[in-house]
């Protein structure tokens, strides 16, 4: 009698994604279950889950198992992407509770619903099978349509919702036609194999059907990161979605982006680096430019915090593009410390801002600075760290970003980088004008910094701080991330 | 104390969190505090001074493992020689001096203020004491922000446009410098360099197109700073805007990080490259000192004035630094020193007579010195000063940098350079007459109350020194002399090989080449055609040139 | 071989028009009826390369996509609902709140 | 006592610190002159020690430098605070502190009640200090050390009256010129330095050094270039043409100032310099001509102006231009012992001439200020007669006139017919002597003509004094007339030291003393002189006659229009008003300065500021990021809000890069 073998599955390496589903599904029911109003304990929970999450990713730091024949792994690569997940998501649900209880749309599925976003980006990071990077990408992105449009009273959030929704689709749609041509031009979704089949390839990039999957690819996960020209649904999403869950998504689905597409590239087609060097190179430029150029004329402040978030993606892709050692580490690098920033950027945000999002323009900073010095400090930090400015993290990170584009020989795109890079000082100095230079019309009496808020922001301050004065606290973690995959 | 020099920059962060356990509204208790810090810093930086030995060695070094990823070694390495001994102790001597400066100008926000205050000094000593690239780059950049926050905040009308001017100009500029920095260490590493530290560098070999590039990018970044023309255009903003206390200290102490930029930087690293383009600099230089100076002469505000002023007398240091001899790097790094107590001496006047009459347009003034006896003899001397009077330290330092510029081949450059000295005196001397000469018709200026003790104290520390490095500058020339020398030294070896390969080629000079130029009516085989005359260095024999005319 | 290629043909044909759909048609539903067109263009592809190769991959992959798709119309739908509920209409025109 | 050299500066430093600091304080003007006097006055004594020593020495030995303190060291470049003690520094250190001394009395008198008394002896004594460090200064830099400190020194004083527009025009145009000249100092400074480095690799400033190695320097040439230089500094402060104006506006500083500095020993810097250094002068004979010709020319130039002038100073004042244009003219012809020689009786009789005219300043000023009249005290229309009311301002007054004019007997005489004598005589000019000396005969004419009309209009004739003032007119007090009579005396019998050796009455002291400085100059100078025919000595005498029937002339002149027929004046002004206006007006020099430099370059000012700085400079800086900010604002409306738009970018993108890839 055949004995139907199940393979033996290691489920060491998702331990973490096994951890957030169900404490995700507990929540669920714990939420349904529960009587109307003690939303808050929800968020305490999923911060501990996250927490706990974060223990057991730590735990794998390390080690490299396969599992899944191959189609999952466990590696320092992944792990390094993963804390950053759980790094934002944790600052995401601090700050997220009483944001929510202000717009009145505290429901309890938010929180299951950042944990579902964190395991789908968990296995784009950890995912070596263009199935599983595939489910993992969906599982992110179908939580965080909920979650751009998860303010369901407000037209905004509605707005943001269906648009993040359909380019959504639409672009997964070429990722998937691109995952498509890839394995009809090699067989095979495993990763390992993708590269051995690849390498043997005479002139690989001959192929046409190779080249256009990954071109394929890669739109897909330029839409995630919100690269140009696929950058456009970001500004109007980022505004619109509730922005708690704006600055998680400016953080984590981004670098789940660069995670996913960096084992493609770096794993899977190391062989065709030179083409994917070059249109990398070009997405860059136009990610960098188009994105701070534009900035640069917003008022609504989210706005201006997305057009940065592209710019930064730009930034990173200078990294990507130069490919090697040092530009990746930067990439991992900058992708956490500017987790760390963002979203403490973000926090401010929501603390500025009154009911329904109305406060939302830089002028509405006018004077902060005064009336609430330690919060303005905390702004001007990460706005420091976002423009680049040492000594903040931000600094560090775009330093071996750039690094690596110098190191391969891309000075040019060093160059426009910085250039780049001056501009946006700009807007961010913009807000700083605002907060300090402006005399105050507000009061301000309505921000209230509740004990999660402020433990986020601590996070992000240290968070964005101290990499920037000693940098090795994180960036000796991102080489060995980079080295060992 | 082999940690002094850490000590000394790190001071003033420990006065900052001194400060914030200091009730907002206790401004006089803030502003002591400050002083104290300030003036501690001063004293503990004389130990740097007493403890200095003359000699080219960089010094007080300190060299511990900062940062080491990747590619990258960065490492806290810090130390000083002649040449940023004195910008050191300049910085800390006019820390005190801007702070007591603020005691009435300054009203609110007392606290933040001082806290920018003790953060830009611990910024600016920082990059004067770098040793490690990096490590400069970081606190160089640093200083730009309680800058930004000085200007912006405490700032006249214009502020957030000056401010934000400030920032945008010098990153654009500090930018690029990095691309070149980063550049520069992979092409290090290929020779075998394993960490930031400058030093290092300097017996790097790279070829002449490398130079070039990094050298304009790191020129591109300092020019801003000194700055040159025609990137100047912030610095006039910036000063008419800031407060009293932030143009003493742009103008004494961050405009210098330009100018020690090219010094430590700049042209050591790239020694060829220097000399290639030092025909441009100093032309810029020239054209700055002519300009700003032609400038000044029309301004209406006096501060703006002075701020054009600052551009002229930089453009001096430039032109003496780009000699490349003794003479000219030993004038460039004395103006430097002199810029800072002079320019900030003037600022510090334009602030007494802002705080008294809340203007600065020169035509509300007249006939002051009638009502402001020791506020005119101050402005007087601080004038002369400016302008270059002997027994005055501005003099010491522009004659050794026009000496020096004249021995090199800059020395038609020089003559354009040295009828500065006149328009300087014209702006200078017209100004002042304007303010302090004439009727005092004014009635809102009748009632000026002269100089208080305490603006008399800020002012005669740097009268004392105005005086003392002019008739007295031999301390000065002494300690930075060995480290001069051997930055001339290190910039010959480069001009020698620059300069052997066009003379093989060509025996003869193209005419008009600066270098083979002589004055009019100079018959011109003093020198053989080609030889670069960028002075016949003492330890050669004689210049072994027979002038025919001697022996007639 | 042919077989393959008109497979293929067919396939990028399809997936053209779910393109060109999406780029032109106004009504939200009908926008995410072409992105689905576009998908099973996709699944279209799989199953003829799993076929042509001779391996289950594309074929299991066709699974998941289709699960992925029905799980995104579910969240699709629900999101067109809440948009229409306030907007009272499902014309992607009208999602123009947020601009420039 | 030579290594007590430094005392000489120290002195007046020191009354310079004390009254500067203190002055305000002390109040008691007898305490502040006394201070400011009693330092001049010790120096005045240290120099006469000075003296007295070297006159005991032989002549080879009356060379020694005091070296004080390094001063600038840096790389081959050294220059110390050192000073010079020779036969010509101890001149000029006996004229300074001398003349300066009795100045100084003087001023206790004349500026008795002043507002800011004590500045003025401040200013006084810093004076001095910097004068006698220019004249005893060893090196160049020390000298320009003096050089800038008489500048700056002049610049406080001429601006004493601060509150007067005129007086600080007058201050700032004074300094500039200098500073004009200076940067000409510098250049000659650097080129000598530089030449001499380069060449020879002796690197150095100091006068003894380059006088040793004077004779590696070629003739003409590189010489020429920086001698000229040299020149332009001192055309500067001496007032020579084309930098001459400031020394008449000058005159707004009160009446000792103008005595002082810019009659009796700032101005002549320039000719001290030239005389310091004519070992390197000579070297040049273009130089040498183009200094005996500006020499000539401002010395008939300045003449022709002064004798339009109205105010009593301004007459002194082109007197003076022209009596330094004197003084070059002999550097120019290697007369180089005359040209001090006549610096020093310059400086008796000058010293004297103003102070006498301050005399009668301060006694119109008085009488006028007593009716409260505010008629000008200096216009020489509203004097006359004086000379009843004020003896020994006049008698003082009319010797140094008489001297001034070349009158046998009296100092200028034997210093100006030296002069007048080389440049005939000189052998480095060829056919030009003739009209060298003949522009200075005229000159010479000019100058007893406007000197005896001051003369004559002060003190002579009618009384045209405010009639009510007239009796409040009386003699200065003693203060003011004892150094007028001092002045008066030197002026008078000064001369003997340097008598021409054709009177042969008593040896030429002063050239003998001056030997050892101008010996290495002559010899060099000697090289390429034409050695043609010696003039004889009947030409010499008749050359003296001559150069006294000139001034005789002159001053017959002046008697017959201002004495005799005083409507002449008005006729000969109808006759040529054109003339008359132009020389009244200076010649429209200062119009044509303002026209030709001053105007454009504050226009040039206004234009690189106003256009060249805001509109294309800082233009191009906001252009910059105007361009990106209106590039922003395009990118901006890209963004237009439709689902389709985004996808359709989306899709673009895709295209492209397909197309790219496929196509290629």
């Amino acid at each position: 009698m055949d004995m139907i073998l199940i393979p033996a599955v290691n489920m060491a390496p998702i331990l973490p994604e096994i951890l957030l589903s169900v404490l995700a599904m507990i929540l669920l029911l714990i939420n349904v279950f529960s009587p109307g109003g003690q939303k808050s304990s929800l968020a305490y929970i999923s911060f501990l889950g996250i927490i706990a999450a974060g223990v057991l990713v730590a735990i794998g730091w390390g080690v490299h198992i396969e599992s899944f024949s191959g189609s999952v792994v466990l590696d320092n690569f992944a792990t390094f992407f993963k804390m950053t997940f759980l790094v934002a998501a944790g600052l995401a649900v601090l700050i997220s509770d009483s944001y929510m209880e202000r717009e009145g749309c505290n429901q309890g599925e938010l929180y299951p619903l950042i944990l579902f976003t964190v395991v789908g980006m968990m296995l784009m990071a950890s995912g070596t099978d263009l199935m599983t990077i595939f489910l993992g990408l969906e599982v992110m992105s179908v939580s965080l349509y909920v979650l751009a449009g998860f303010n369901r009273a407000n037209k905004k959030s509605n707005e943001a919702g269906l648009k993040y929704f359909l380019l959504g689709a639409f672009s997964t749609g070429f990722l998937l036609y691109g995952m498509a041509l890839i394995y009809g031009a090699t067989g095979t979704t495993r990763l390992y194999k993708i590269a051995a089949i690849v390498g043997q390839m005479t002139v690989p990039s001959s192929n046409i059907m190779l080249v256009a999957g990954m071109l394929l690819m890669m739109t897909g996960f330029a839409f995630k990161i919100a690269a140009a020209p696929f950058h456009m649904w970001t500004p109007d999403v980022y505004e619109g979605a509730p922005t708690p869950m704006t600055a998680f998504m400016s953080a984590g689905p981004k670098a789940a982006g660069f995670a996913a597409l960096l084992r493609l590239f770096l794993v899977a087609l190391p062989t065709l680096q030179v083409e994917w060097s070059q249109v990398l190179w070009v997405l860059a430029v136009l990610t960098m430019t188009v994105g701070n150029i534009t900035a640069l004329r917003q008022d609504n402040i989210k706005r201006i915090l997305a057009y940065s978030s592209i710019a930064h993606a730009g930034y990173a892709l200078v990294g990507f593009a130069a490919g090697n050692g040092t530009g990746t580490a930067g990439i991992l690098f900058y992708m956490l410390s500017y987790a760390f920033m963002n979203i403490g950027a973000f926090a401010i945000i929501i603390l500025v801002s009154k009911k329904g999002e109305t406060n939302g323009n830089v002028s509405d900073f006018a004077g902060l600075g005064f009336k609430h010095p330690l919060l303005a400090l905390a702004m001007t930090l990460f706005l420091f760290s976002l423009a680049g400015v040492p000594p903040a993290a931000g600094f560090i990170g775009k330093f071996y970003l750039f690094s690596g584009a110098i190191q391969k020989g891309y000075i040019w795109l060093a160059v426009i980088g910085v250039l780049n890079s001056a501009a946006s000082v700009y807007y961010y100095l913009r807000i700083m004008v605002y907060m300090y230079f402006k005399e105050s019309t507000e009061e301000f009496e309505w921000v209230k910094v509740t004990a999660p808020v402020a433990l986020a922001l601590v996070i992000a301050a240290a968070g964005t701080l101290i990499p920037g004065i000693v940098p090795s606290v994180i960036l000796e973690y991102a080489q060995m991330a980079v080295k060992l995959m | 104390m082999s940690n002094v020099l850490s000590l000394t920059t790190f001071l003033p962060i420990l006065g900052v969190l001194l400060l914030l356990f200091i009730p907002k509204d206790s401004k006089g208790v803030l502003r002591n505090v400050t002083f104290a810090v300030t003036i501690v810093t001063f004293l503990v930086s004389l130990l740097i001074l007493t403890g200095f030995q003359t000699n080219a060695e960089f010094q007080f070094v300190e060299n511990v493992p900062w940062i080491a990823a990747g590619p990258f070694i960065m490492r806290y390495n810090i130390g000083i020689d002649g040449i940023s001994l004195w910008l050191v102790i300049l910085t800390t001597f006019i820390m005190p001096i801007a702070v007591l400066s603020t005691y009435t100008a300054v009203e609110e926000k007392v606290k933040e203020y001082m806290v920018c205050l003790l953060l830009l000094e611990t910024g600016m000593l920082g990059a004067f004491i770098s040793l490690d690239l990096f490590l400069f780059y970081i606190f160089w950049e640093v200083m730009l922000i309680p800058m930004y926050f000085m200007i912006g905040i405490w700032g006249g009308k214009n502020k957030i446009y000056a401010a934000v001017k400030f920032f945008i100009y010098t990153m654009v500029g500090s930018l690029l410098m990095l691309v070149a920095l980063i550049f520069l260490y992979f092409k290090g590493m290929q020779a075998g360099i394993t960490d930031f530290g400058l030093l290092q560098f300097f017996d790097l070999k790279l070829d002449m197109a490398t130079q070039i590039w990094l050298f304009l990018a790191f020129a591109f970044a300092f020019a801003i700073k000194v700055p040159m023309f025609p990137l100047h255009t912030w610095l006039p903003d910036a000063h008419t805007e800031a407060p009293t206390a932030g143009s003493v200290i742009l103008a004494a102490v961050l405009l210098k990080m330009g100018t020690y930029g090219y010094v430590r930087f700049a042209i050591p690293l790239f020694p060829e490259a220097a000399h290639k383009f030092a025909p441009v600099i100093a032309t810029l230089a020239v054209i700055g000192i002519i300009y700003a100076a032609l400038v000044a002469m029309v301004q209406e505000d006096v501060k703006k004035l002075v701020a054009y002023s600052s551009v002229a007398h930089l453009g001096f240091v430039m032109l003496g630094v780009f000699a490349f001899n003794t003479e000219g790097i030993t004038g460039g790094m004395l103006q430097m020193i002199n810029h800072g107590i002079s320019t900030g001496a003037l600022f510090l006047i334009v602030g007494f007579i802002y705080e008294r009459r809340h203007t600065r347009l020169i035509t509300d003034f007249g006939g002051l010195s009638k009502q402001m006896p020791i506020f005119a003899t101050v402005f007087m001397i601080v004038t002369f000063s400016s302008v270059g009077l002997p027994g005055t330290n501005g003099f010491v330092g522009e004659f050794l940098i026009l000496l020096g510029a004249f021995e090199s081949q800059l020395r038609w450059w020089t003559i354009v350079a040295t009828s500065g000295v006149i328009l300087s005196a014209v702006y200078m001397l017209w100004v002042f007459q304007r303010v302090m000469f004439g009727e005092l018709d004014n009635p809102k200026n009748q009632k000026l109350l002269d100089l208080n003790a305490r603006e008399i104290t800020i002012m005669v520390p740097l009268i004392v020194m105005i005086f003392f490095m002019g008739l007295y500058p031999k301390p000065f020339i002494d300690k930075m002399d060995p480290a001069i020398k051997k930055l001339v030294a290190q910039v010959r070896v480069a001009s020698v090989n620059t300069m052997a390969i066009p003379c093989a080629d060509q025996s003869q000079m193209p005419a008009g080449h600066p270098g083979g130029e002589m004055p009019p009516g100079h018959p011109s085989v003093n020198m053989p055609a080609g030889h670069p005359v960028i002075e016949s260095p003492s330890t050669q024999p004689a210049a072994p040139v027979a002038n025919p005319h001697a022996e007639k | 071989m042919e077989n393959l290629n008109s497979y293929l043909i067919v396939s990028a044909v399809l997936f053209s028009i779910g393109t060109i759909g999406v780029l032109t048609r106004k009504n939200a539903i009908v926008i995410f009826m072409c992105i689905e067109l576009m998908l099973n263009a996709v699944n279209l592809t799989f199953v003829a390369f799993s076929r042509h190769l001779g391996n289950l991959d594309g074929q299991i992959f066709v699974f998941f996509i289709m699960t992925v798709a029905a799980a995104e119309a579910a969240v699709g739908l629900a999101l067109f609902i809440a948009f229409y509920n306030n907007k009272e209409s499902i014309d992607v025109d009208d999602a123009n709140m947020m601009k420039w | 006592m030579f290594d007590k050299v430094w005392l000489i500066p120290l002195f007046p430093l020191i009354g310079f610190l004390i009254n500067g600091l203190f002055g305000k304080k002390i109040k008691n003007e007898a305490v502040i002159g006394g201070i400011g006097t009693l330092m001049i006055f010790l120096s005045f004594l240290v120099s006469c020690g000075i003296l007295m020593q070297m006159i005991g020495l032989p002549p080879e030995q009356r060379v020694f430098e005091k070296v004080l303190f390094p001063w600038i060291h840096s790389g081959n470049f050294k220059a110390d605070m050192a000073f010079l003690v020779d036969p010509l520094s101890v001149i000029m250190i006996m004229v300074v502190t001398g003349v300066g001394s009795l100045i100084h009395l003087y001023s206790i008198g004349y500026m008795h009640g002043e507002e800011g008394f004590y500045r003025f002896f401040a200013y006084l004594n810093l004076f001095c200090m910097s004068m006698l460090l220019l004249v005893l200064g060893s090196n160049m830099l020390v000298m320009f050390i003096g050089w800038e400190g008489v500048g700056l020194c002049s610049y406080l004083l001429i601006g004493y009256y601060f509150h007067k527009k005129s007086a600080g025009d007058a201050a700032k145009k004074a300094f500039v010129m200098n500073r004009v000249g200076d940067f000409g100092f510098l250049i000659g400074l650097f080129t000598l330095y530089w030449w001499f480095g380069s060449n020879h690799n002796i690197w150095t400033v100091n006068f003894v050094e380059i006088k040793a190695a004077s004779h590696l320097l070629p003739y003409g040439g590189v010489v020429t270039f920086a001698t000229l230089c040299f020149f332009v500094g001192a055309t500067g402060k001496s007032a020579q043409i084309p930098l001459f104006t400031w020394l008449p506006d000058a005159m707004e500083g009160p009446t000792p100032v103008s005595a002082l500095i810019h009659a009796a020993t700032m101005v002549t810097a320039g000719v001290y310099m030239i005389g310091r250094m004519s070992f390197v002068f000579i070297k040049s004979p273009e130089t040498m001509m183009v200094i005996a010709v500006v020499g000539a020319a401002t010395a008939i130039f300045a003449a022709t102006i002064g004798t339009a002038q109205n105010d009593i100073k301004r007459v002194l004042a082109y007197s003076t231009v022209s009596q330094l244009g004197f003084m070059f003219l002999a550097m120019g012809v290697g007369a180089f012992s005359a040209g001090i020689f006549h610096l020093m009786t310059h400086a008796f009789f000058k010293a004297c001439l103003f102070l006498g005219s301050g005399s009668v300043i301060h006694s119109m000023h008085h009488a006028l200020h007593k009716i409260h009249s505010h008629d000008d005290a200096q216009d020489m229309r509203n004097m006359g007669g004086l000379r009843k009311a004020m003896p020994i301002t006049f008698l003082t007054f009319l010797v140094s006139t008489i001297a001034i004019s070349g009158i046998p007997g009296f100092s200028g005489f034997f210093s100006k017919d030296e002069i007048l004598w080389m440049a005939f005589a000189n052998s480095y000019h060829g056919n030009l002597n003739i009209v060298l000396w003949g522009i200075g005969a005229i000159a010479a004419c000019f100058t007893a003509f406007y000197m005896f009309r001051l003369v004559f209009m002060t003190f002579f004739g009618e009384c045209r004094i405010n009639p009510g003032a007239k009796s409040y007119l009386h003699e200065s007090p003693l203060v003011i007339t004892i150094p007028l009579m001092v002045l008066g005396a030197l002026a008078a019998v000064g001369g003997y030291l340097g008598m021409p050796k054709i009177l042969g009455m008593l040896p030429n002291y002063f050239e003998h003393w001056l030997e050892p400085v101008f010996e290495l100059a002559n010899e060099y100078g000697s090289t390429y002189a034409h050695h043609g025919a010696h003039p004889s000595h009947a030409i010499e005498w008749g050359l003296m006659g001559l150069s006294v029937v000139i001034a005789l002339v002159g001053i017959a002149i002046a008697f017959t229009m201002y004495v005799k027929n005083t409507e002449l004046p008005g006729k000969f002004v109808a006759a040529f008003p054109t003339l008359h206006r132009v020389v009244y007006n200076k010649w429209y020099i200062d119009e044509l300065y303002d026209y030709l430099f001053v105007n454009p370059c504050k226009a040039f000012g206004q234009f690189l500021w106003k256009f060249f700085d805001v509109i294309i400079v800082d233009g191009a800086v906001n252009g910059v990021a105007n361009v990106v900010m209106s590039f922003s604002g395009i990118l901006r409306y890209m963004q237009s809000g439709y689902v389709y738009n985004y996808a359709f970018s989306m899709a673009l993108g895709v295209v492209v890069m397909l197309g790219y890839y496929i196509f290629k």
